[in-house]
């Protein structure tokens, strides 16, 4: 298990493949990578994303503890950006290996879920028309009640 | 009893501080809101609609009828946007 | 859309990482890597996959348009080998792209059902005491029900 | 009526060859087989228990009464293991 909350940049090609490389039981990995895009309409010029240090770590650890039991996981990798960001920049990923693939996914799901919406960042995105913090998405909250 | 108060995001910017130590006879989270609404103007407007409001204490989520005896940080901020 | 079915080693890092240079409306990528096991007990020598020249390509190409349209995904991956492969080697990929997570990671979950049941491959086992055709799974059958 | 005949996995190891050349009147698919298995003791063995065979005519999965009239290719193969 690995989490990391940083502000600098992740190789998320060099870590896929670090994390791919297993060997014994390990038949499935699913790797999620989230982009900034840009917003409709309007070009996003730069995203910022704030968080709570120290809570922000002991939350994705929970998280991932949870998603290691649930679904018997081999391995899970957290990496989580603040900061600054410019479109098209990686704002985070999610790894999880297992003997299946039902298992990888449900728990990739399951994590993005949980991440979305109950590690504490907050988004916020700057245009030519000014800044705005992104509202939380009520189909968001409601992703949680499939777990 | 002294706390550690923590403000993220919009709730930061509109109260102004991204932390204070305040001395507080609270006893649940809501008794704290009420207290730091009763202060200024930049309180109440920042928790006039608690739906919109998340709270910590001690870096774990909870309600806002939660006791917090004891407590030594908690942390006011919206609706989380990970991911 | 990029389909792929090839003998030689594909680099897993190398491909995730450019499936996920995008800029624009894309917001979420999701990969699959599935990797050789060691078969329980008996350590597995090697394993060989036997393929339908022609209708593979056909197969899963018909899977990455019906996932494409399903979900409207940006862009869509399948890497797939065949021939000899040891434990520990990458056997395939799956790649997908959409504005929101919930499309990209359906859309693969989806593609892994159905390579796995309806695209032409066969998979043979070889340990020291022999040499066997691995039997399709009832779970992966039943797995189809859920599209 | 000419057609390829393709046999993959145990099929192909069984009947031992992965290609054929039949001429065939045979109008399904179920024909075919039924064809094959009084051909030879090879056929009627990796026919034995057609829940285990999948069958594709020109390269698209079908069933074993799907017609095969002005088909060019029919392949038979056990279910498959991909991913």
């Amino acid at each position: 298990m690995d989490i990391r909350v940083q502000q600098a940049p992740f190789d998320f090609g060099a870590e896929c493949d670090r994390f791919a490389a297993v060997r014994g039981d390990t038949g499935a990995v699913v790797t999620f990578c989230g982009i900034v895009r840009d917003t409709d309409g309007q070009a996003l010029h730069r995203m910022e994303i704030e968080h709570y240090p120290g809570m922000t770590e002991k939350a994705l650890a929970g998280m991932a503890q949870t998603a290691t039991r649930r679904w018997n996981l081999h391995d899970c990798l957290i990496i989580h950006r603040y900061g600054p960001l410019r479109p098209g920049e990686r704002i985070m990923m999610v790894a999880t290996a297992a003997r299946h693939r039902a298992d990888a996914f449900a728990a990739a799901d399951f994590l993005m879920d949980y991440l979305k919406s109950r590690a504490p960042f907050w988004k916020k995105e700057s245009s030519a028309t000014g800044s705005e913090w992104v509202a939380a998405k009520d189909d968001d909250e409601a992703a949680l009640k499939r777990w | 009893m002294k706390l550690d108060v923590l403000y993220f995001a919009w709730l930061r910017e509109r109260i102004g501080v991204p932390r204070e130590t305040l001395d507080t006879s609270a006893r649940t989270v809501a008794e704290l809101v009420a207290e730091l609404k009763a202060r200024d103007d930049r309180y109440a407007l920042a928790f006039s609609d608690l739906d919109a409001v998340r709270v910590a204490v001690d870096q774990d989520l909870c309600d806002f009828d939660t006791a917090i005896e004891g407590a030594r940080e908690i942390a006011f901020f919206p609706p989380m946007t990970g991911g």
